[in-house]
């Protein structure tokens, strides 16, 4: 960066426009789909959106990829593309990709028929890839808005369905509430830094003792993105939401924007180098951990178990947080992205047995799944796996990386609370594999055939986690490239 | 000359009566007007600490908050039309069948 | 370079015939069962015979090496067979009157269904009791040691059918396997002491330990256990209990093993292991003792038992008990002597016995017998040689070998020559009781009306197939002997005294002089054979009601005698009864369930009582989570300050 | 001293208008609070000097967003809020802790905010040096935000419309089976 | 070394795996699956005899070996490779899975293809677990044995399968998640996963910390390890387990999935931790022998045949562990021989209780009784199981349990004592459930008429009679491998020895 160059400069240059090529990419396809829906039969419109979409977050994966040659700041310091944001774009277009495939079905059998959804999808796509890369606190809120207003609509679009709505409304006013309190810390920073650069900030807080006012603007902060990450005690929205809201859409929002926040949290908290964290994301760790597992144990809502599943996993990350930076940055990005690739899968499974008006939902409707559908219980028990951590899948090297660099840390405590929390955790993972295997259909649930979309969807993301899980070394390398860059 | 800290209160006041709203008010419209509120707390520390840092960029970020704020309240006021269709309540204490 | 003897073939000779029978028997007709059985086993007998004929011309102790079988560190156990005059002796008993009883068995079981397996099981018994017997190591000598104990179970076992019969089995191989548990101890303690279990070694190690005459040490240690051990097998004081019940098994079997053979396994072992007993007194006071009690004990319960079997099997406990005495004093020959006329007599009268309930149709009880003398004249014979033989009257086998042991006794201590010699008369007493009742005076049995199995329909002789082994085992019962103690001892000598004991010299020359006292104490001893029969006539034979007037008068005493003094009740009561309970209360429904499971299942319960609160929080209601929000933001916020201002 | 004076009369219109909405039971009462703290906040602003922000205030907010709320109160007819006793949590946790945190922040404030005095119209914002910033420094931002209100318009649309005719025979269906 | 050599531990290890995978190819045509199921087995049955027919017996360390770099970061390899104990517990599992197929032929009729592919797989982990020598490996397969058995007793169990399924899972899982964070802390401080590197460095002192976390790092992998042998108090998931599961499944969880416990105290936490083995070993041995006690007298109340041989597994894998914690050669040696040993007679066992329940559809010990005359073929296959299951000589079971003793009671006298008693309950509670079942007269009518084995079946169990009779006789042939490497595995417990005991 040079800023003799910055100075003159008053348009921005054509490279800073492929620094955010992928959000311009999707905005492009979300709002080609927002002028396509008036023109199309409502009937046929469905299909047709779809492939938009997903040609259009195939194209962003493709433009994060050709972003990734071409790293550097962009418009005046409010972008900075390095491994670190690629790797986060990519993980947010391929869920969104994924996710896309999964709703194909999923809108069809609910009888949406809404192309803005996939509008919704694409845009708020935007404001996650704009997360992880954006330098700028108030760049930052903008994009979560965006990330968080459409995941709020998006949450209640089973409208038919009074806990559809009531989850939007939930979501909509905690979600408010919690930026409110994360804009408030952002205010603070700047009053207490002058600057709501990160980089800027970092420069302040290295510098010398930071003021109280930081540490409260931390606080701040942290106490709105905890709430984005679902961590205890803010993780309090999360059952809620995702039982009512739309399959896709929790599979959607319990991974991308989630690891948007964790892109945000990690840049807060290792580029700009917050002070006194340290116990607070012990503490954080241990209790999200404890709480999502322990409440999950006696869930029957399937949806609601792996909403408690999430703040655990919430809960796993975390204790990277806690770690040195050498070894927690990649633990923690390995994690997002394993986590990423099976609970995308997880709900792709669960969008397809849901049904009509998601109907079938509870554990006792997964009964016999095994038998009636040993494929697509096949798929759905390597997730679950992969959720509890067992080998070759990327479940297990997220918590194994995750952990190792704890105990690097000599974080003996953390590492005890959470491989315990993880044996307890397999317990109601291994209740829906027992459910499905073990246990004789009580009703005749209907299931139709796994139609193409979901197909290749479930696949990439059984792909996605095996690789993870056999051959995890290429993503942690890549991710370790970004220790450098946040953490000076 | 009057503190700024004088400022900061008064938004950290009006932040905390929205965070109260929140707490105590029954309406989802009022609570929604609970949340502005903290919102135009935020933005009136904003410009106090423009005044104190002597930074224009602390007065541009009200406009964000602004447009923040807008699209919220459409959005949120459109979800809570679809809340009042199928619950044809605005009682918070009665928007609770996912619980547990 | 010594010859190859081929000894291997002795024990698996009969092996082979178990095996053939076992497998293929189901399809073999009769006559083809038998004579693999006989044949396998009168080859054994035959290579027996062989290797005793060669006898002279070896270097004794002759080891021969087949192939390693354990070997782990410095431990190791090998297939390799060891003989000398002991094993040789033994080997031409077993053999021998195994032979003859498998003779008898072709006529006994012919009409029995199961005719392979039993022949299977005998041979199979052959094969792990020659393996016993030659083992040149004991822990060779285990696996013969417990192979007898399962040919036993199943022979004890062989009428599955009958509850009784499969309960006695077990039963026995329980007990046995108590007594292992002792000689197992006995060979850990050998490994580690003296690296080995090889004979050779272990006598040469502990030969070159001092004599415990102080105290109690190791060697006292390994000889206890052993006799742990040979308790067991030999039904001593006080695992003796299986013995009688082992005579739900076909009778030639209890001839085979529970008289002349198997029981004598833990004589003949004691016998082996004499250069251990030989260094620890007080091991050798305790087989003594033990086997001085177990011959009186059992001798009073055979009095009052009315079981024509029963009263034999407690009367092999007693002469059992008999050769520990005389091991617990050192006299190991004469120990292994009357082992030998045992095997004789006692193998005779189970036949003769055999071949009296064959007679009257599977009738055991005595009081349903009398006055078969005419109808089985063979059987009586014979049998009246045996009766006098184990009650010691010259010349039968049975005076010179007990004689023997009595008075080797009374040079230690005339305690044990007291109760030999009553022991002695009480034989004599139940033996002549059985006698009497048996074949003389009238019949009191029910007219066998067609029964079944036999279903000959009157009292008859037994076919000459087993009339041949009474009639040589008579023979041998009344000659048996006559080799005499001294001459017998010579040729043990080398085995007990040779290289290891360092008095043989000087008990040598006590033999020789003390001729004179010498026949005092026989005399006696045959007196009180003689008051034997004289008693057992006057009540059984002269007035027959006054025995159930004697049983009036000593009523308790009578009835505990009857009862064998409630042993079997009393081990019942004290293990069995509280094992199983206890297993099953306290350990299975209460430690197990009760106390691991519970908790487990407490702990789960638990779980799920802390998830069912946790998940309060969940109330459902939006403003509750926006407080615990704002709970969570001061807490967050009261820290981070805490931590700028610290 | 007419600074504060002002600051103080119309910060004290702002807590009584945040602190009526408050007390207020019925949501239109709120919100005309609502509009009295921003209108009051506005003049707030223009102490400040931020003349552009304090009108963009009254235009914005006051102006357009609050006439939203009015609408939609108008629209689903909402009435005098009903007391309902939901939540012990909210009353148990969330009051204190919100005393606790806005007592400790606002003690920070006070006495660890590093600020110094301003004087009235410290920092003048003409909305040309702010027009300058937000074409330029805050050009993503700004772009951004078109995002924003694109979502935004199409959540609105999507959300406050009535559900599509599927509805009906789903009813329908529930109903039979019920 | 040939190429097959090298390779020969990845063919074992996968071939089942692949197998198993064709099989989800295949039409649902259950003859077929089976046949293929079989073959898959007998396949791997005859490469893996490549391992004993080409052992260096009088060598050490480890064979067949492969190392390859698999992820760089953590830095974890694909090294496998077998010694002498390995390679036996790599061909008992190879042995017994033909057998379990052949044994599950007609008793599994409904999902059978999702029955021979968990079990395929479930033979791939197992023989992986023998085989790792990298602990990362290592941890995957012995947590990938999980997944295929559990399903197997909750798809295929009895009627409380569920409960059964589930306990034995987190039992299992929730014990092994400690020997992961003990795996996690040596790779942190060491910064590899390989069993000889680790071992290397642990021995030579180069690794930060240590001392103090050593005994914890013991008690991490013991944990683990003591709930799959199953160690008394933590035994209670091994009866339901078997209890509900369908003979094949009873058949590998005893015959094999419990070695994967003492496999794993003998090469880890003997290995690793030596000192700590030491300090440790007397309240292990003396869990051990409650183990053996109380195994075989609560076996000997069972009213059920199958929980009966659970129970009594507990008391044979109590030898195990007593063996292995005497630090002697032949504690070492007879406790790898008790583990081939038990494996073979007791799942020999199982498959016999399976074929009656295959019958009768029970296993309650009070529904049978003698059963010697209608299947008499079948009362002396018992026969002789149960007899090799007591120790008799000259079969398999006396070997191991005899140099376990004298080994245990060279390391102190009492141990071998008290564990020596086992040699009589289990007389007791084998002979008197034999007793029950066979002997006597038939009590039930329907029992009259029960069909004795058939050619499957004695085919089937013939090859278990045969082996536990050719290991009582020649058990050289398995000794003389095992013992150079219990030899490496206790040297460095050689100077130990003199430093603590001072012999």
């Amino acid at each position: 960066m040079n800023p003799a160059a910055d100075a003159v400069q008053t348009i921005p240059q054509g490279v800073e426009y492929i620094r955010i090529l992928p959000e311009i990419v999707l905005s492009i396809f979300g709002m080609i789909i927002m002028l396509l829906d008036p023109l199309m039969d409502e009937r046929r419109s469905q299909r047709t959106l779809g492939s938009v979409a997903l040609v259009g977050s195939l194209a962003a994966i493709a433009a994060t990829l050709y972003q990734s040659q071409h790293p550097g700041l962009g418009f005046w310091n409010m972008v900075n593309v390095d491994s670190f944001s690629t790797f986060f774009h990519f993980l947010v277009t391929s869920v969104t990709a994924v996710v896309i495939l999964t709703s194909y079905e999923y809108m069809e059998v609910q009888q949406i028929r809404a192309g803005e959804y996939y509008g919704l999808i694409l845009l708020g796509a935007v404001g996650m890839c704009l997360m992880s890369s954006a330098v700028e606190l108030v760049l930052i809120f903008i994009a979560l808005e965006i990330s968080s207003i459409s995941t709020y609509i998006l949450a209640g679009f089973r409208r038919r369905a009074a806990i559809s709505s009531e989850a939007s409304v939930k979501y909509f006013l905690l979600g408010s509430f919690a930026t409110a309190f994360f804009l408030y810390g952002v205010a603070l920073m700047f009053g207490a830094t002058g600057s709501t650069s990160i980089t800027a900030i970092g420069q302040v807080l290295r510098s010398g003792p930071a003021p109280l006012l930081a540490y409260v603007a931390i606080a701040l902060m942290l106490v709105g993105l905890g709430f984005k990450i679902a961590a205890a005690p803010f993780h309090i929205w999360t059952p809620d939401v995702y039982e009512g809201a739309p399959a896709p859409i929790v599979g959607f929002m319990s991974t991308a924007p989630k690891a948007a926040v964790f892109a945000v949290l990690l840049r807060i908290l290792f580029e700009a180098h917050a002070p006194g964290t340290f116990w607070l994301i012990w503490v954080g760790a241990a209790l999200s951990m404890t709480i999502g597992n322990i409440a999950a144990l006696v869930q029957h809502n399937i949806k609601r178990l792996l909403a408690y599943s999430s703040i655990a996993h919430a809960g796993y990350l975390l204790v990277a947080f806690a770690t040195l930076p050498n070894n927690g940055i990649p633990a923690a990005m390995f994690y997002t992205a394993a986590y990423a690739a099976m609970n995308v899968g997880a709900f792709a499974v669960i969008s397809h047995f849901a049904g009509a008006g998601e109907r079938y939902v509870t554990l006792e409707d997964y009964a016999g799944l095994g038998r009636q559908s040993p494929l697509l219980a096949a798929m759905l028990t390597i997730f679950l796996l992969s959720l509890i951590g067992i080998p070759v899948t990327g479940g297990f090297f997220a918590k194994f990386y995750v952990f190792s660099a704890a105990l690097q840390a000599n974080l003996v405590g953390l590492t005890i609370i959470g491989v315990l929390n993880s044996a307890v955790g397999a317990y109601y993972y291994l209740r829906i594999i027992v459910v499905m295997y073990m246990r004789e259909a009580r009703e005749e649930v209907p299931l139709s055939s796994v139609p193409l979309g979901l197909g290749v969807a479930l696949t990439a993301s059984l792909v996605a986690t095996i690789y993870l899980g056999v051959l995890p070394g290429r993503v942690l390398d890549y991710a370790s490239q970004s220790v450098a860059a946040l953490a000076r | 000359m009057v503190p700024v800290s004088y400022y900061l209160v008064l938004s950290g006041i009006l932040f905390a009566c929205g965070v109260t709203g929140f707490l105590i008010k029954r309406n989802i419209i009022t609570i929604f007007m609970s949340i502005e509120l903290m919102l135009n707390g935020v933005n009136l520390s904003f410009v106090a600490f423009a005044a104190h840092w002597h930074a224009l960029s602390g007065q541009v970020f009200v406009f964000f908050v602004m447009v923040v704020a807008a699209a919220e309240a459409a959005v949120g006021l459109a979800i809570i039309i679809a809340v009042y269709r199928t619950r044809e309540t605005l009682n918070v204490d009665r928007v609770n069948l996912l619980k547990l | 370079m010594t010859p190859n003897l081929h000894l291997w073939l002795i024990p698996l000779l009969p092996l082979v015939g178990a095996a053939i029978n076992g497998i293929f028997g189901r399809r073999f007709s009769r006559q083809t069962t038998a004579a693999v059985a006989l044949g396998f086993c009168g080859a054994a007998f035959a290579i027996v015979l062989g290797v005793a004929a060669r006898f002279s011309s070896l270097t004794l102790p002759h080891s021969e090496f087949f192939a390693s079988w354990i070997r782990a560190g410095d431990f190791q156990a090998d297939f390799a067979f060891y003989l000398d005059q002991l094993s040789l002796i033994m080997l031409l008993v077993v053999t021998g009157v195994g032979f003859l009883i498998h003779i008898y068995s072709v006529g006994y079981m012919w009409e029995e269904g199961g005719f392979s397996r039993f022949f299977s099981y005998l041979n199979l018994f052959m094969f792990f009791m020659l393996t016993l017997v030659l083992a040149n190591n004991y822990l060779l000598m285990f696996i013969g040691w417990e192979g007898v104990g399962l040919a036993s179970y199943l022979l004890i076992g062989f009428w599955f059918t009958k509850d009784s019969a499969a309960s006695a089995g077990k039963k026995a191989f329980i007990v046995n396997r108590i007594g292992d548990f002792g000689f197992l101890i006995a060979l850990f303690l050998m490994i580690q002491h003296f690296r080995s279990l090889n004979f050779e070694t272990v006598f040469q190690s502990a030969s070159s330990l001092p004599s415990e005459t102080a105290g109690a040490g190791l060697l006292t240690a390994i000889g206890l256990l052993l006799m742990v051990g040979a308790a067991g097998k030999s039904a001593q004081i006080p695992l003796y209990v299986w013995l009688p019940d082992a005579m739900e098994g076909p009778t030639p079997v209890s001839a085979l093993i529970h008289a002349a053979t198997m029981v004598t396994a833990g004589v003949y072992m004691v016998a082996r292991s004499h250069v251990i007993f030989d260094r620890a007194p007080m091991a050798l006071t305790v087989v003594a003792i033990t086997g001085t009690l177990t011959a009186l004990f059992a001798a009073t319960i055979g009095i009052a038992q009315t079981d024509i079997k029963k009263v034999l099997a407690y009367s092999t406990i007693s002469q059992l008990g008999y050769m520990f005495m005389a091991c617990g004093v050192a006299a190991y020959s004469a120990g292994i002597f009357h082992l030998m006329t045992h095997a004789f007599f006692k193998g005779l009268l189970f036949l003769a016995a055999g071949s009296v309930i064959h007679a009257v149709g599977g009738e055991q009880d005595m009081r349903r017998m009398g006055g078969l003398k005419e109808h089985v004249p063979w059987t009586f014979w014979t049998m009246t040689a045996a009766t006098f033989a184990i009650a010691g009257f010259p010349p039968f086998a049975g005076f010179f070998s007990k004689d023997e042991i009595l008075w080797r006794a009374s040079q230690v201590n005339l305690v044990y020559w007291g109760i030999g010699v009553f022991t002695a008369f009480l034989t004599s007493f139940y033996m002549f009781r059985l006698w009497f009742l048996t074949f003389f005076g009238e019949n009191r049995g029910e007219q066998p009306a067609g029964h079944g199995g036999h279903g000959h329909g009157n009292i008859h002789e037994s076919p000459k197939v087993m009339l041949v082994p009474l009639v040589l085992l008579a023979f041998l019962s009344v000659t048996g002997g006559w080799i005499g103690s001294q001459r017998f001892e010579k040729f043990l000598a080398p085995v007990f005294h040779a290289h290891y004991a360092e008095q043989a010299g000087s008990e040598a020359s006590e033999i020789t002089g003390h001729a004179g006292s010498e026949l005092i104490f026989t005399v006696i001893s045959v007196g009180a054979a003689g008051l034997g029969l004289y008693l057992a006539w006057l009540l059984y034979r002269r007035r027959p009601q006054l025995p159930q007037q004697i049983a009036d008068v000593l009523g308790g005493f009578y009835r505990a005698v009857a009862n064998k003094y409630y042993v079997d009740e009393l081990y019942a009561i004290l293990f069995v009864k509280p094992l199983v309970d206890g297993s099953a209360r306290l350990l299975w429904h209460g430690i197990d369930q009760g106390v691991i499971d519970a908790t487990l299942d407490n702990g789960a319960e638990g779980a799920r009582d802390v998830s069912d609160t946790v998940r309060r929080m969940q109330s459902g209601n939006l403003r509750s989570y926006a407080g615990w929000v704002a709970m969570g933001a001061a807490a967050v916020i009261a820290y981070m300050i805490w931590m700028g201002t610290r | 001293m007419l600074h504060l004076i002002l600051f103080l009369f119309f910060g004290a219109i702002c807590v009584a208008g945040a602190v009526n909405l408050l007390v207020q039971s019925h949501p239109i009462n709120s919100a005309l609070s609502l509009v009295a703290v921003m209108g009051s906040l506005a003049v707030e602003y223009l102490l400040l000097g931020a003349e552009f922000v304090a009108a963009v205030q009254v235009i914005v907010y006051a102006g357009a967003i609050m006439v939203l709320f009015v609408f939609v109160i108008m629209l689903l007819n909402a009435g005098e809020e009903e007391r309902t006793g939901g939540s012990r949590v909210a009353l148990l946790l969330g009051v204190p802790g919100m005393l606790i945190g806005s007592g400790l922040v606002a003690w920070v404030l006070l006495e660890h905010s590093g600020t110094g005095e301003v004087a009235a119209g410290a920092l003048p914002g003409p909305p040309k040096i702010i027009g300058w910033l937000l074409f330029h420094d805050f050009l993503l931002p700004f772009e951004v935000t078109s995002i924003l209100v694109l979502i935004a318009i199409m959540g609105a649309v999507v959300l406050a419309s009535h559900p599509e005719t599927p509805q009906q025979t789903n009813s329908q269906q529930t109903r039979k089976e019920g | 070394m040939s190429t097959l050599d090298s390779a020969i531990l990845t063919l074992v290890t996968f071939i089942p795996l692949a197998g198993g995978l064709l099989l989800l190819l295949f039409p649902r045509r259950d003859r077929d699956i089976r046949v293929f199921a079989l073959v898959v087995s007998l396949l791997t049955f005859v490469l893996s005899l490549h391992l004993p027919a080409h052992f260096q017996r009088a060598q050490a360390g480890f064979q067949y070996e492969t190392d390859q770099l698999w992820i760089s970061s953590p830095n974890i390899h694909y090294h496998m490779g077998v010694d002498g104990i390995a390679m036996w517990l790599v061909v008992l599992t190879t042995f017994l899975m033909p057998l379990c197929v052949l044994i599950s032929w007609k008793s599994i009729h409904e999902r059978v293809k999702e029955f021979f592919i968990l079990l395929l797989i479930l033979e791939t982990a197992l023989i992986g677990v023998f085989v790792s020598l990298d602990l990362f490996l290592f941890y995957f397969f012995w947590e990938a044995t999980l997944i295929p058995m559990a399903l197997l007793i909750g798809m295929y169990g009895h009627e409380r399968r569920v409960y059964a399924a589930v306990k034995f899972f987190l039992y299992t899982m929730i014990a092994s998640v400690f020997m992961l964070a003990a795996i996690i802390w040596l790779y942190a401080h060491t910064g590899s996963f390989d069993f000889v590197v680790i071992r290397d460095k642990i021995a030579s002192g180069a690794v930060p910390n240590f001392a103090t976390a050593a005994n914890w790092l013991f008690l991490g992998f013991f944990v683990a390890f003591a709930v799959k042998v199953p160690l008394f108090p933590v035994h209670t998931w091994l009866p339901d387990a078997h209890m509900e599961a369908p003979t094949a499944g009873s058949v590998l969880l005893a015959g094999v999935l419990l070695k994967m416990g003492t496999y794993g105290m003998l090469r880890f936490n003997l290995g690793l931790f030596p000192e700590q083995s030491r300090a440790n070993a007397s309240w292990i041995m003396v869990l051990a022998l409650i183990g053996i006690i109380y195994g075989a007298l609560v076996a000997m109340v069972q009213p059920n045949m199958k929980k009966l041989i659970a129970y009594s597994s507990i008391s044979h894998l109590g030898f195990v562990v007593l063996g292995i914690f005497s630090f002697t050669q032949a504690g070492l040696d007879g406790a790898t021989f008790v583990m081939l040993a038990h494996g073979v007679s007791t799942g020999a066992l199982f498959m016999l209780a399976g074929i009656l329940y295959e019958r009768r559809h029970t296993y309650a010990i009070a529904d049978f009784g003698g059963l010697a005359t209608p299947m008499p073929r079948y009362a002396t296959f018992f026969l002789f199981l149960v007899l090799a299951s007591v120790g008799l000589p000259l079969l398999n079971g006396f070997v191991g349990e005899f140099l376990v003793l004298s080994g245990a009671f060279r390391t102190r006298a009492v141990y071998g004592v008290l564990g020596a008693t086992g040699v009589i309950w289990s007389a007791c509670y084998l002979l008197w459930m034999y007793q029950r079942v066979f002997f006597g007269k038939v009590t039930h009518e329907v029992n009259q008429s029960l069909p004795d084995l058939d050619l499957r079946e004695r085919t089937a169990l013939l090859p278990t009679a045969v082996a536990a009779l050719v290991m009582g006789v020649a058990p050289m042939l398995w000794l003389d491998a095992i013992d150079p490497a219990v030899q490496s595995t206790l040297a460095p417990f050689a100077h130990l020895m003199s430093k603590v005991v001072g012999r």
